[in-house]
């Protein structure tokens, strides 16, 4: 009997002691996680609470709690529809469009033709795809700079052509308020293609060769190899370039002010200067918060369901 | 008590189940097959065993002790994984020390621990490379050197040959049919290759949609199918199974097998049904393997019960021992297995033997066996 | 928070006790200055504050975030200030100091003010922006004006031309720079750049008074005049006469076309002064300096200060020797000799100064006994930030087109002024 | 494909075969794009070795007349930056290697272990939890400055009492830790993007294998995972390196004066309202200021793409 009895006794209690261990380790990762899952609560959403707050006051140089109900959004729904003379927000949302767009449009192609170019088994690779790679490097204070030099008729291509004797040369978006927003575009496009160009390779350098083999057996041309096969297998990468370049551009702040020069005839509005200057320059924070509560829902509008599409494809 | 035993094992992710309610034993020192059709559920099985899946409901026990809540490691397991899961950034010796290592094993006896299993697989020469300068047999047999290195209680392995070309896959059947003689351990095996469930196995499980269909030794899966599905299942080329109906005359069954445009076939009832369960008129479905029907010339004369008719040849695929010989009775497919040197073409009309003794009644209506 | 008060109780009741003596908070000698002065000018002219203070045994920390007009410092400024960990003093401009007071953050220096006797030196209509309910919480650094024309006399002399009395001279002025091949107006197409050219514009269409009304008070009455869209059309005559690549330009390239020759002349600030003297360039021999035409004694002004913020105790001491610093008349004189602008104290000798300076000197004096000393709309010296950009933004975008018709701007400029009171 | 075959070698293919004509057309392509991307870094070369005069008064384009590496000394050492004893950036280029530094390991360390979490240690809900911290990459910078700030003062006075109570304020209230701080937790975001992904690839089998083996949480990660994720870490470090050396508005926000990053000090020096434009001195600043950035491209822009093609890029 006693013999029976102690083994009983070890089991249990190495089961129980198996059991603490168990939910230790069932606990450990999200131990882990926690901290980061807790700092992005307080520290993204949080504060957007607070700026959705304060969207909701009258809060001028300071935050205040003093209510004044939808006035700030009413204030911006007249703004939004008001285009003659277009109000800043206006010309902000159209140049967030025009310029998020061809942004990221452009660095898409310009990375996946520059990625498909380098992938052709290039002699050189390595010297030419950290030029496409620098500009990135590049703080944005300075490539404005350079750039808003650079474009300038009076001391930058134009003028470099004309002295070069091509006198009807003309180039002069930098200077036209209408067209400046290209040039900011330009600048964004030049500096983070490159990158774009890095996630394309790596993704096409990904692709198994047995598929291209197999497309090339079935009598596809190289086009339609790169249209048809690669570029559908390439999807995830469009994920992750897209969300890289969307929040670039919805961060483009200091390229907008150095490339335009302060934003002359308040053309070259962007949704990020428009709600500094009202939170900081003009103590307006009440109305720059309402604008960051819109910018952000506008944001969530899109990449929600884009984000929820992608990651629930993956299942599992 | 048996050795590994397994009693009322469920597994449901949300609505979903995975296993539905399984028992099984294993006797120390056997080795079970666990056999099925992709997505059946024998990984996920064997997950649990290992305590890499948590148990929804149910009990596990190793020689006596209920291993549900232990941590994979306290199970004094080993698993070879299908992909090895070899540790690309460490050696062959370190990754079969590794898990001595966290054991708290000391490094000398770990040394010769790895020495001596490297010595058994004769691996000794590739202890210091690492896992990417490896062949895939190399692989195989690091990734069983590192099971065996822990002299675990019971073996796992996860379709371990499927990564392998069919040559290398027959030297490492054996080589693992071997090591369980050597070592006389206790294994768990997945695989959907019915010839290593055959080959390998003391016993053999059978699961389809995370049900046990059928648990025995090989010879009885193999010659007394519970069901069409482990019926259709187990065997290659697959077991013949005929559409026929019962016909009852002074309580003897005889089986009669329809054919358009020809005279029916009528056998003898097999032995193995019983004949007190056929109706007369009733319609059942006649499994018999390939190689209970061949020409009447190499048919099994110790049989009793042995079947003759005419019928016209389809195909015939020579096979190097055998030749099977595919010919169409009742609209169904029905494959013989003759004499590598039978000279039969197609189109010819040819004499099948049905040895009757090696044929099984299956009920239509719930696929079970008569 | 807790912890450190207990502590700072008990020392303060052991010195209460006399069981400590002199061993209460020692000072604090280091001076934490938030500026945008980086350039080698402002820097240099800053640095004479700092030897002072050196002298006295004060440290400097100096905290430059240049660019844009302060907005990084400000930016910077704010959240200094929301952390609750405050500079001792910051640079800061018209109705930032007046928020700040009003919000709280500043500090008093009213002692030293009484002391020294600021309130008699300092013109009325600065003290609005360095006090708050008589209590004085900034220093003012320096006066600038924006109502300034600054012409390069060598084209001057080269087209022969006078100075303009008046808009309509200056329009022909520009009109003889334009037919000789010069650019006639060197501009930077900036808000601000633009809608400091408007403040001139407006007093010399309107006259001060005008400008006060529609400013200062923006009475509705003059802001929707005839006066006003008079004004707006008079701005649009000015467009005619700019190089066509203006939009975006920095102001001091626009300075420095004129210091080339390239342009006749700029309208701007006397900070643009500076520009010229560290070209070398002198006054009255190199470029010539005069009121903006039709605004000849008034001064549209905007002066830099120093705001005070509320800081612990044993900073303090530090604080209100930084502002003695400030104000004394021998830095007001040698920094503004530097930066272009007239002393913020009316009792400093002009002797330092060059011509331009001296005019400006006098102006002041005589702008403030007529009561023509006002706050510019475009620097936030007239207005709140808020409204002052809302009229940028009228004025910038009636100059490049976007509102077509000085009737529209004037009913543009209303609203928009109106909605952002 | 071997879990082995899955992180050490990238399934190879073979060359593309072009016609004569098609390689002169990708090659011609390539080197016109490449002339273009390089366009603006010349000219800020060659601006910066050329004395100002030449600068603002000649074509942009040419080459400078008279060779000089002034602009390149001043940058570094001498320009004044404001008021204060340290002239040039060299002082704020150590500021921003002491808040980097950092800045990066700890957001790239922690983006790895989430990544770690997220994918071999799945939870009901993970999906959520990385959903919302990749939609934290896309909040705008503006609107958290304040709030920031407040919570960063409320560090300053844990420091202070901790200084009065100890003498010694373990970094509270420290304004590089501070931007240490901020940075890390906006990188969170992107990090664990990277390295999700990446682990999404890598064999969950042989997470498995050193369960079995007896490893532990962190055993597996620091023994199996962290030993295999040399590209994506290049990646990450390469990407957050960047990103935070280049911020301005966080580093002039939180950090001004003498503690403030190399960005600051470049744009005190480029952007200064009055005074002379000095391009090349600026120019030669602006590429002192890109060095570490530029070299980090340079060097590791193989290494680069490789990690890339590890894992970072599939969604």
């Amino acid at each position: 009997m006693t013999v029976s009895v102690a083994p009983t006794v070890v089991k249990t209690t190495r089961a129980r002691r198996g059991l603490a261990r168990q939910r230790l380790q069932n606990l450990l990762p999200k131990l882990v996680l926690a901290p980061s899952f807790i700092l992005v609560l307080v520290f993204v959403y949080g504060f957007n609470l607070w700026t959705f707050f304060l969207s909701f006051t009258n809060s001028k140089a300071f935050a205040s709690t003093h209510l004044v109900g939808l006035l700030n959004y009413r204030r911006l729904w007249d703004w939004t529809f008001q285009s003659d003379p277009p109000s800043n927000w206006y010309t902000a949302i159209v140049n967030m469009g025009l310029f998020g767009g061809l942004y990221v449009f452009f660095c898409l192609v310009l990375g996946l033709t520059l990625a498909i170019l380098l992938d052709q088994k290039i002699r050189g690779e390595g010297i030419l795809r950290p030029i496409y790679l620098y500009p990135l490097a590049l703080s944005f204070i300075v490539t404005g700079t350079a750039w808003k030099l650079f474009l300038d008729p009076g001391i930058g291509l134009e003028k470099a052509m004309h002295d070069w004797g091509w006198t009807s040369f003309h180039f002069d978006w930098v200077v036209n308020p209408r067209m400046m927003i290209y040039c900011v575009a330009i600048a964004g496009i030049w500096q983070t293609s490159g990158f774009v160009m890095a996630m394309f390779l790596a993704g096409l350098r990904g692709v198994d060769g047995e598929i291209i083999k197999a497309a090339q057996i079935d009598g596809a041309s190289a086009f339609q190899t790169y249209r048809r096969i690669i570029i559908p297998i390439m999807r995830p990468v469009f994920l992750s370039a897209i969300i890289i370049l969307t929040h670039m551009a919805i961060k483009s702040y200091d390229l907008v002010l150095s490339v335009t020069g302060k934003n002359p005839g308040g053309a070259a509005e962007l949704p990020s200067t428009f709600m500094y200057s009202f939170t900081f320059t003009r103590n307006q924070m009440a109305v720059g918060s309402t604008a960051a509560v819109i910018m952000l829902m506008t944001i969530a509008a899109i990449m929600v369901p884009y984000l929820y599409s992608e990651l629930r494809e993956k299942g599992r | 008590m048996a050795f590994l035993e397994i009693n009322a094992l469920r597994k449901r992710f949300g609505a979903l189940e995975i296993i539905k309610g399984i028992d099984l034993t294993l006797e120390k020192g056997g080795f079970l097959v666990l056999v099925g059709p992709s997505g059946c559920g024998k990984s996920t099985l064997l997950n649990m065993i290992a305590g890499l899946e948590s148990i929804t409901s149910g009990e596990i026990s190793i020689d006596g002790d209920v291993i549900n809540d232990l941590h994979p490691s306290k199970r004094d397991i080993a698993m070879v994984f299908q992909s090895y899961a070899l540790y690309p950034n460490m050696s062959v010796a370190q990754n079969m020390a590794f898990g001595m290592e966290m054991r708290g094993v000391p490094k000398p006896e770990r040394d010769k621990a790895v020495a001596d299993v490297a010595k058994t697989l004769q691996i000794e020469h590739l202890l210091n490379r690492r896992p990417s300068q490896l062949s895939g047999g190399q692989r195989q047999r690091v990734a069983m050197g590192r099971a065996l290195v822990r002299q675990p209680r019971v073996f796992l392995f996860d379709e371990p040959l499927s990564n392998l070309d069919a040559k290398l896959r027959v030297d490492m059947r054996i080589e693992i049919k071997r090591l369980h003689h050597q070592t006389g351990t206790t294994i768990v095996y997945v695989t959907h290759d019915q010839i290593e469930a055959m080959t390998l196995a003391t016993r053999i499980a059978v699961l389809k949609d995370g049900e046990l269909q059928q648990v025995g030794s090989p010879y009885e899966i193999y010659n007394t199918p519970a069901n069409l599905f482990v019926a259709d299942f187990m065997g290659s080329p697959s077991m013949n199974l005929i559409e026929a109906k019962v016909s009852k005359t002074n309580g003897a069954a005889s089986i009669v097998v329809d054919r358009p445009g020809a005279e029916p076939i009528v056998l003898p009832a097999p032995n193995s049904a019983d004949a007190t369960k056929l109706r007369d008129g009733g319609i059942v479905i006649l499994g018999i393997r390939p190689e209970a029907v061949s020409d009447p010339e190499s048919a099994d004369r110790k049989s009793k019960n042995i079947a003759t008719f005419a019928s016209h040849v389809d195909l015939v695929e020579p096979a190097g021992s055998d030749t099977f010989v595919v010919t169409k009775i009742a609209g169904k497919e029905v494959t013989a297995r003759m004499r590598a040197d039978a000279d039969v073409r197609p189109g010819q009309n040819v004499s099948f033997a049905f040895n009757l003794d090696k044929a099984v009644l299956f009920d239509p209506q719930t696929s079970r066996r008569v | 928070m807790k912890l450190r008060s207990i502590l700072m109780a008990s020392v303060m009741t052991a010195g209460a006790l006399g069981l400590t003596s002199g061993a209460i908070a020692a000072e604090d000698k280091e001076i934490q200055m938030l500026h945008w002065w980086t350039s080698g000018g402002e820097a240099a002219a800053l640095n004479v504050l700092k030897q002072d203070l050196a002298k006295e045994g004060y440290a400097w920390k100096d905290v430059p975030i240049a660019g844009g007009g302060g907005e990084g410092a400000m930016t910077a400024l704010k959240a200094m200030v929301a952390a609750g960990n405050p500079p001792t003093a910051s640079q800061i401009l018209g109705y930032f100091a007046v928020d700040y007071a009003e919000a709280g953050k500043l500090g008093d220096i009213s002692s030293l003010a009484k002391k020294e006797d600021w309130a008699k030196v300092v013109p009325q209509a600065l003290q609005k922006f360095t006090t708050t309910d008589g209590k004085w919480d900034a220093v003012p650094v320096n006066i600038h004006s924006v109502n300034w024309v600054w012409i390069n006399k060598s084209v001057m002399d080269k087209i022969g031309g006078t100075e303009p009395k008046n808009f309509d001279d200056f329009v022909a002025l520009l009109g003889k720079a334009k037919a000789a091949g010069v650019i006639p107006l060197a501009l930077g197409g900036q808000p601000w750049q633009e809608a400091t050219l408007f403040d001139s514009v407006v007093a010399s269409t309107g006259g001060i008074e005008f400008y006060k009304k529609a400013f200062v008070d923006l009475d509705e009455g003059a802001l929707k005049s005839d006066t006003m869209k008079k004004s707006f059309d008079n701005l649009a005559k000015l467009r005619d006469y700019v190089d066509p690549n203006y939009a975006g330009r920095d102001w001091n390239l626009a300075t420095a076309m004129v210091i080339k020759g390239d342009a006749l002349v700029q309208v701007m600030g006397d900070w643009a002064k500076g520009e010229f003297r560290a070209a070398n360039k002198e006054a009255g021999k190199d470029f010539l300096c005069y009121r903006f035409p039709g605004t000849d004694g008034s001064v549209i002004y905007n002066t830099d200060m120093f705001a005070m913020f509320k800081v612990s105790a044993d900073r303090q001491g530090a604080q209100l020797a930084l502002a003695d610093a400030t104000m004394s008349p021998s830095f007001q004189s040698a920094f503004n000799v530097v930066k272009g602008s007239v002393p913020a104290r009316m009792d400093v000798p002009d002797t330092a100064f060059d011509m331009c300076g001296k005019k400006g000197i006098a102006d002041v004096k005589a702008a403030n006994a007529a009561g023509t000393f006002v706050g510019s709309m475009a620097q936030n010296y007239a207005q709140p930030p808020a409204v002052a950009g809302a009229y940028h933004d009228v004025v910038t975008k009636f100059f490049h087109g976007e509102i077509k018709t000085s009737d529209a701007a004037v009913a543009e400029l209303d609203k928009a002024l109106n909605n952002a009171k | 494909m071997s879990a082995a075959d899955l992180i050490t070698s990238p399934p190879a293919r073979e060359p593309a075969r072009h016609s004569n004509l098609t390689r002169v057309v990708i090659y011609g392509l390539l080197l016109l794009f490449a002339f273009v991307y390089l366009i603006p870094l010349v000219v800020m070369v060659m601006t910066s070795l050329k004395p100002l005069d030449e600068v603002t008064g000649g074509n942009m384009f040419a080459l400078p007349h008279h060779l000089t590496f002034d602009p390149w000394v001043q940058a570094w050492g001498e320009a004044r930056i404001g008021v204060s004893d340290t002239a040039g950036i060299a002082g704020y280029f150590w500021n921003s290697i002491k808040m980097v530094v950092p800045a990066v390991a700890i957001s790239t360390m922690l983006g790895a272990l989430n990544g770690y979490v997220l994918t071999k240690w799945r939870f009901p809900g993970h999906k959520l939890v990385f959903g919302m911290m990749l939609f934290a990459c896309f909040i705008p910078f503006q609107s958290v400055i304040i709030p920031m700030a407040v919570i960063l003062g409320y560090l300053g006075e844990i420091g202070n009492s901790l200084i009065d109570a100890t003498g010694y304020a373990f970094g509270f209230g420290n304004p590089t830790v501070n931007l240490v701080i901020v940075h890390v937790i906006y990188g969170l975001g992107f990090t664990t993007l990277f390295f999700r992904n990446y682990y999404e690839a890598f064999p969950t089998e042989l997470v498995k294998a050193a369960q079995i083996d007896g490893a532990s949480f962190f055993q597996i990660f620091r023994r199996i995972l962290l030993p295999n994720s040399t590209p994506i870490i290049i990646v990450t470090v390469i990407y957050q390196f960047t990103n935070i050396w280049n911020d301005f508005l966080f580093g002039s926000t939180f950090a001004a004066g003498d503690s403030s990053p190399m960005t600051v000090a470049l744009n005190n020096l480029v952007n200064t309202s009055t005074g002379i434009v000095e391009y090349n001195v600026n120019m030669a600043a602006a590429i002192i200021a890109a060095g570490p950035t530029l070299f980090v491209y340079i060097v590791g822009g193989r290494y680069f793409v490789r990690g890339l093609m590890a894992g970072a890029v599939k969604g």
